[in-house]
């Protein structure tokens, strides 16, 4: 566990999701998304959680954001917000 | 809304605060949560009670392993749910069978080329991470995922009906129901044997080895149960979430 | 000395058992009719045969088991029940009797709801006549609005419905908003017991403040009493057919209410402990209210049975009046004055209903040489009329004169001026009925021709009340002993 | 007062940095889940507020100076060839504990199943309604609008 | 085999909702079947379940997931607690799940089209995860059951139309932030007592004397906001009247009387048992009077709201938020009796909702209208639908011998016991708005007239002829059966009371 380390991705984290939750296009708000969960599982990784880690890539960088693509090719792709 | 959103965080989030002042230090290793007699036994008597190494995977198939029996089932009910909401099943038979040939006529040659190429090796990793969750990170589920995603992208690459072909929906259910079945039945076999549900030593007269090892091959057999349903789920997420249900052409 | 008994059971469950068999004779109207008279008789006999026993001053008992923790329940057969019991039994034969004429007379629809209504509220009648605890009184009270409600609106048009919703809302709006808190209250406060005894549950429990709103809490929250200001209900519920006006709104419904203000005066807080707490006073004061409001009312009415219902709503004043004066002799009044009014009050309806069948007249005004064209039935009028005023060879004046004997033992001096005051009201608005009935000059009189009474189904039953009213001036007994038992006065 | 401020920073932020981080990113979950206007966009909010509580859990079970939980191959041959008591061999400070992780993982899991159940319901919105956008659906279902 | 019960009220359904996925899409009458054999399997253990309690001598069962031994005074594994109240609780979901089955049965195929095994496969596991709330006694295992519960319900409730899956989309959003809040709250009392088990994080809290620590109570403040989201609690119940009024009908019918009753019942169990009523109670926290006036708000409001309503399952919703007013205000009255009356409200409110529930569905199905007008003139058309209705109804209003009545009576004598009148005349208040309500649909079905009726064959003495209901009998049973229960749990309430009277933890 390296904490500067750790305080980096972080900030990083913070600044994701701020941009995911404020791009106005859905398909970049969802690879930002995908950006974010990508950040978190490298800092469990960091944090001695692996198993946690390996999950989450597999999850939250990998499928979710495939069906959060699907979904937002089946409907639409601009948001007002 | 905007404002009544914003003032709700802010009270939320300083009762929060207000609690963090309380905890113990980030990384304190004498904290309770830490030091407690709950995690001390399982980082201590882990590789006594079941031969396991990997904490992790001992805890979660086997001290908590009526836990992780309801994560499957929630993955279940996603997957089950999904269909039950967005799927039609409408004039199915007056669609014409795909063609052994319709793995080709759709996505680019050489994504499908190297699709191909990939996804057995994709798939084969995902049977180690299976199997190898004992000794290393990674388990049923982790590996159920892998082996969902592999469908996933061979779906990406070649079209959901060639997908479809390897993986149909029926089929899919069938191994999502199967995997939980493996799970619960081996926790039912437990009682049969005359332990608790779930009590794995109680099948040692039925398992190669000791108590523990029962544990530890039972272990093996569970996270097996949750690679089945995982992987049959995943991929049916997606192939109804990239076809609005209908369940025809991928994206 | 309390013995266990199922009298009272069977009592009770008499005219329940009857409920499935008119259900069942619904196609054949006699047979029907049938099993309500054979239900009606069965359940005088019962209580007939019961009477010598309490008046031998034995206690009929019968549990259920504990519904509650603690209350189980019950019924408890004494005096004041039994009196009650068997005034509400005997009427309901007459009442059956005249009901068929009357339904048949005017071809009512949905007779067979009628009469098993009616048999359902009198079995609950009875079940609050021989209610052995507060609990099992308040159960049989709503079961007895609940089931009377389909009968109060059973012409089912716009009038009758509007009746039907004053009548709900207020009976079950007060004794759930009042009573149902008050009861709980008793219960909390008495450690988890709530049977009638003859110094009555609460006493010494409860102080004079709390005392004051649970006194005037079950008092008003009883509101079938009539009294005011939750006496809307009562004129409103007139539009019932006649019998029912006739059975509820004499016997079986506003003595009920009265029946369990009696029982709230003597068994659940005793009146002794009253006196000591001090407060029925004020009850006191909204029963004389009461009483003089609605004669001034009921002088300005036209409709005859509204103008019935007002002088109703005056008399259950008196019998509320009479118990919150905590003399024996004044409760002994109004335990007598249920029956007699009783008595008085279901002849007068009944020749309403008799007027009503024969000539189709529902106005005082139109009554006008009736007499001669119905005498028999305005002669009962008159009978009743008396009673109900308190004149002599009537009923009504002995239970006048034990309250007004009661007034003057407490003291109560203004509340004697409210007795004779109302006492003329009374003359007042009856007395013209039967005169100009009977005496009016020949050309003022609306009819002509001869005689033309209503069915003789509508006719005996009303000579029998009348008779009734003139008997028990003669010879209260009977009634007088059963009052006794609660009272003590002989 | 600087002196405090500076004090307050070591005491309560530094050592704190992970907590504080969690409640700022659970806060921007559920500020979006509130406020925003797009179905998807809500959605995501989600997301980070369960990642969040995620990351919570997760600095729970770390120790300063440990590794992760699972037994290195000498460990495990000294307990299990050699027959070595396993509390001589493993130390407590040296694994972070492995209880916050196992809920974790089925948090996660929860949290992918709610998304994806969450994502078909939003595509059947879209179906019947056409837009994803809350106020445009409210529109269409006020009376007098299309419905 | 006996001591198996609790873990096998819970295997039935599983197993029968992965049958029932097997069998697949076609095989509807097998599916209704399969289903039905599994919870009647599940109501005899639980019924089982019941007597073993009884015949326990602590009062409580408890069964250890995996067999794993407590290992210095903590459990290592996951424990099932079953004392009198979860083992009533839990009879009382698996019958209620058993009785909608069989009520399912026509109405399933119209409402489900193609979907039938996979509402059959979603129910069950709704009546797992609901009995698996019930035991369990793990606090983090009880936020999966949580999520279990939470899931199959977006997707029954999504099931339903366009509005249905609007209304469980928003229920997605405030039942995740709910159950997170729930988690949140766990994780709270994890880090300070390190253990997750309920009795073991309590007697932690006790020996370490945590209770001045900040983070307990904000512990605590998350989880109650995390679970009053979950049972629609006055200003968090956004959510519920959509989410079960445009559900499909066997599913509305199945997920009102539930649902809310066992979120109450984990609220008592987290007051009582994971905290304890000494600290829940302590005068000390700014919590206590407040969350009192609070429920009194929920009662008043939910009666109001259902007042205005037109739409019949929408003005049951709105009164479901008034009973868990009810429910909450009576925890929270700190003392025994009010507690008491929670406790068995929880049962009471479950048939009365559930009688009322079939009562609209089957009303609605005939007549083709959710408006409270479709009750015109039903008491000649459907005389045993109005029967069952109007016991539900008496019972909402509550008047003898109905269970309404008696679960009133317990949480009134509580509030006086303690002199909160405020909260009797709330509770006395709604009773009578709820008779407004009741009566005036009564009214409307007992004289209201349809056309056409007057053409009917008249008898004798000139009444119409009672006609069965002309519904099948599938549906008509299963609404008898509740209305017998709102019975039967009403008489029989001072047993009930007994019962769970000596599951109550010494406060």
């Amino acid at each position: 566990m390296i904490w500067q380390f750790d305080i980096i991705i972080l900030i990083f984290m913070v600044l994701a999701a701020i941009i995911a939750l404020r791009v106005k296009d859905l398909l970049g708000a969802t690879l930002v998304f995908g950006i974010y969960s990508f950040l978190i599982c490298l800092l469990w990784a960091e944090m001695g959680a692996v198993d946690v880690a390996f999950t989450e890539a597999a999850v939250g960088a990998g499928v979710s954001t495939v069906i959060m693509i699907a979904t937002v090719f089946s409907t639409a792709r601009r948001s007002r917000d | 809304m905007k404002l009544f959103g914003f003032i709700a965080v802010i009270i939320v989030g300083a009762l929060l605060l207000a609690a963090t002042g309380d905890f113990p230090a980030w990384g304190d290793a004498g904290s309770p949560a830490s030091q407690g007699q709950v995690s001390s036994f399982y980082i201590e008597q882990t590789i006594n009670e079941t031969k396991v190494p990997n904490m992790v995977t001992a805890v979660l198939a086997d001290f908590r392993g009526y836990d992780t029996m309801f994560e499957t089932v929630v993955i279940f009910i996603a997957g089950i749910g999904i269909i039950a909401v967005l799927r039609t099943f409408g004039d199915q038979a007056s669609k014409a069978p795909d063609g052994p040939e319709a793995d080709n006529d759709s996505g680019d040659l050489i994504v499908r080329t190297t699709c191909h190429m990939v996804v057995p090796l994709i798939q084969l990793f995902a049977l180690y991470v299976i199997a190898h969750g004992h000794h290393s990170p990674g388990g049923g589920f982790q590996g159920g995922v892998m082996l969902g995603a592999s469908y996933i992208l061979f779906a990406l690459a070649c079209g959901l009906p060639a997908a479809k072909r390897r993986m149909g929906e029926r089929r899919a259910i069938i191994i999502a129901a199967a995997g939980i079945i493996i799970y619960a039945g081996w926790g039912v076999a437990c009682l049969l044997l005359g332990g608790n549900f779930l009590d794995y030593t109680s099948l040692d007269p039925i398992l190669p080895g000791d108590e523990q090892m029962a544990r530890s091959h039972s272990m093996l057999v569970v996270e097996i149960g949750v690679a089945f349903t995982v992987t049959a789920i995943m991929f049916a997420i997606y192939s109804n979430l990239s076809t609005r249900g209908r369940l025809e052409k991928g994206l | 000395m309390i013995e266990e008994s199922f009298l009272p059971l069977i009592t009770w469950m008499v005219s329940l058992l009857a409920v499935p068999a008119i259900l069942l004779l619904r196609r054949t109207p006699n047979a029907r009719e049938m099993a309500t008279f054979v239900a009606a008789f069965a359940k005088f006999a019962l209580v007939a045969v019961m009477v010598p026993m309490i008046l031998d001053g034995r206690v009929l008992r019968f549990s259920f088991g504990e519904i509650l923790p603690g209350i189980p329940l019950e019924f408890r057969v004494d005096g004041l029940g039994i009196l009650f019991a068997l005034v509400a039994s005997s009427l309901w034969i007459l009442t059956t009797l005249y009901a068929v004429g009357y339904m048949r007379g005017l071809k009512e629809h949905d007779q067979t709801r009628f009469f098993a209504c009616f048999a359902v509220s009198i079995s609950a009648t009875i079940g609050v006549a021989f209610a052995g605890n507060l609990f099992t009184l308040y159960l049989f009270y709503e079961v007895l609005s609940l089931s009377t409600y389909p009968l109060v609106t059973h012409h089912g048009d716009k009038e009758a419905r509007s009746g039907g919703r004053t009548y709900l809302s207020h009976l079950l709006g007060t004794s759930v908003a009042f009573v149902l808190p008050a009861m709980i209250y008793c219960w909390v406060r008495s450690g988890g017991d709530m049977s009638f005894t003859d110094g009555g549950f609460l006493a010494g429990k409860i102080g004079a403040g709390d005392g004051m709103i649970v006194l005037l809490a079950l008092t008003l929250g009883f509101a079938k009493s009539g009294l005011m200001p939750f006496h809307s209900w009562l004129p409103n519920a007139m539009v019932a057919p006649t019998p029912v006006s006739a059975l509820l709104h004499a016997v079986a419904v506003v003595k009920v209410g009265v029946f369990c203000v009696i029982r709230v005066f003597t068994g659940v807080f005793g009146t002794d402990f009253l006196g000591e707490l001090d407060v029925a006073t004020a009850v006191s004061w909204i029963a004389a209210f009461t009483v003089i409001t609605s004669s001034l009312i009921a002088l300005s009415q036209d409709n005859l049975k509204r103008r019935l219902a007002f002088s109703t709503i005056g008399q259950l004043g008196y019998i509320v009046l009479g118990v919150s004066l905590l003399s024996p002799l004044g409760v002994t009044g109004s335990i007598l004055h249920i029956a007699m009014h009783a008595f008085g009050k279901i002849t007068l309806f009944f020749c309403a209903g008799a007027i009503y069948v024969a000539m189709h007249k529902k106005y005082v005004s139109e009554l006008v040489g009736i007499g001669r064209k119905m005498p028999i039935t305005m002669a009962a009028f008159a009978i009743g009329s008396l009673s109900v005023i308190g004149l002599p060879v009537t009923g009504g004046l002995v239970s006048k004169w034990y309250l007004v004997m009661g007034t003057a033992e407490s003291g109560q001096i203004a509340l004697l001026v409210v007795f004779l005051v109302s006492s003329i009201l009374n003359a007042c608005y009856f007395l013209p009925i039967v005169y100009r009935a009977f005496l009016c000059r020949p050309e003022e009189s609306l009819y002509d021709g001869g005689r033309q009474e209503a069915p003789l189904a509508c006719l005996v039953p009303l000579c029998i009340t009348a008779a009734l009213s003139v008997f028990s001036f003669f010879n209260p007994n009977l009634l007088l002993k059963l009052a006794g038992l609660m009272t003590g006065v002989e | 007062m600087e002196f405090l401020a500076a004090g307050f920073i070591e005491e309560n932020i530094v050592p704190k940095f992970n907590y504080w981080v969690y409640v700022i990113l659970m806060m921007i979950g559920l500020f979006a889940m509130i406020t925003k206007n797009n179905l998807i966009k809500k959605l995501i909010g989600m997301a980070i507020f369960q990642t969040a509580i995620i990351l919570f859990y997760v600095s729970i079970g770390v120790k300063a100076e440990s590794g992760i939980p699972i037994l290195g191959h000498e460990q495990h041959h000294e307990i299990v060839e050699e027959g070595r008591a396993s509390s001589e061999v493993i130390k407590k400070e040296k694994f972070a504990n492995p209880l916050p992780h196992v809920l974790m993982l089925t948090a996660i899991v929860v949290g992918v199943s709610t998304l994806g159940l969450a994502l078909a319901i939003s595509q059947r919105i879209y179906g019947s309604f056409n837009t994803l956008e809350e106020d445009e659906i409210l529109d269409q279902l006020r009376p007098g609008g299309h419905d | 085999m006996t001591e198996h019960f609790s873990a096998l009220i819970l295997l039935m359904p599983l197993f029968g909702a992965l049958l029932v996925t097997l069998l697949g899409r076609e095989r509807r009458t097998a599916c209704w079947l399969t289903a039905l054999v599994c919870l009647a399997a599940s109501s005899a253990f639980a019924i089982g379940n019941i007597c073993q309690v009884l015949a326990s001598k602590s009062g409580d069962l408890r069964y250890r997931m995996g067999g794993w031994q407590e290992s210095a005074g903590y459990e290592v594994g996951i424990e099932l607690r079953v004392d009198m109240l979860a083992a009533l609780v839990v009879a009382m979901v698996v019958l209620v799940g058993f009785v909608n089955i069989i009520f399912a049965k026509t109405r399933v195929g119209s409402e489900m089209k193609d979907k039938v095994a996979f509402f059959y496969a979603l129910k069950q596991l709704l009546i797992v995860g609901l009995c698996g709330i019930v035991m369990t006694n793990d606090a983090f295992n009880l936020y999966v059951l949580i999520e279990i519960t939470s899931l199959t319900s977006y997707a029954l409730i999504a099931m339903g139309n366009r509005r249905a899956a609007l209304s469980s989309f928003n229920y997605i959003i405030m039942g995740t932030i709910g159950a997170s809040f729930y988690l949140l709250g766990v994780g709270y009392l994890y880090i300070k007592t390190g253990t997750l088990n309920i009795d073991d994080i309590s007697s932690v809290m006790q020996s370490g004397d945590l209770w001045a620590h900040p983070s307990i109570m904000i512990a605590f403040v998350l989880i109650m906001l995390g679970i009053w989201t979950k049972m629609a609690f006055f200003p968090l119940h956004g959510w519920l009247p959509n989410a079960y009024s445009y559900a499909p009908g066997v599913v509305g019918s199945f997920m009102a009387p539930l649902m809310t009753k066992v979120m109450v019942y984990v609220m008592l169990r987290v007051m009582l048992w994971l905290f304890g009523g000494e600290y829940v109670y302590s005068s000390g926290h700014i919590w206590g009077e407040l969350i009192i006036w609070m429920s009194i708000i929920a009662i008043i409001a939910g009666s109001f709201l259902a007042l205005a309503c037109t739409d019949i399952k929408k003005m049951l919703t709105y009164l479901i938020v008034a009973e868990v007013g009810y429910m909450v205000g009576g925890a929270w009255l700190m003392d025994g009796a009010g507690i008491l009356g929670s406790m068995y409200h929880i049962l009471s409110d479950a048939a009365m909702t559930f009688c009322l529930f079939l009562a609209a569905s089957i009303v609605i199905l005939r007549t083709g209208d959710h408006r409270l007008t479709a009750f015109t003139g039903l008491f000649r058309s459907m005389p045993l639908t109005m029967t069952g209705f109007t016991v539900g109804a008496l019972s909402m209003i509550g008047l003898p011998p109905t269970c309404g009545f008696f679960s009133k009576w317990y949480l009134i004598s509580g509030a006086i016991e303690v002199g909160h009148w405020s909260y009797v005349a709330a509770l006395l208040f709604s009773s009578l708005v709820n008779a407004v309500i009741f009566f005036r649909i009564i009214e409307r079905a007992y004289f209201g007239r349809i056309e056409g009726v007057e053409s009917l064959p008249v008898d004798a003495d000139g009444s119409p002829p009672v006609v069965l209901d002309r519904v099948p009998y599938s549906m008509l049973l299963p609404l008898l059966m509740a209305a017998g229960s709102v019975l039967l749990v009403g008489i029989y309430n001072e047993v009930l009371a007994g019962w769970l009277r000596a599951a109550i933890p010494s406060l």
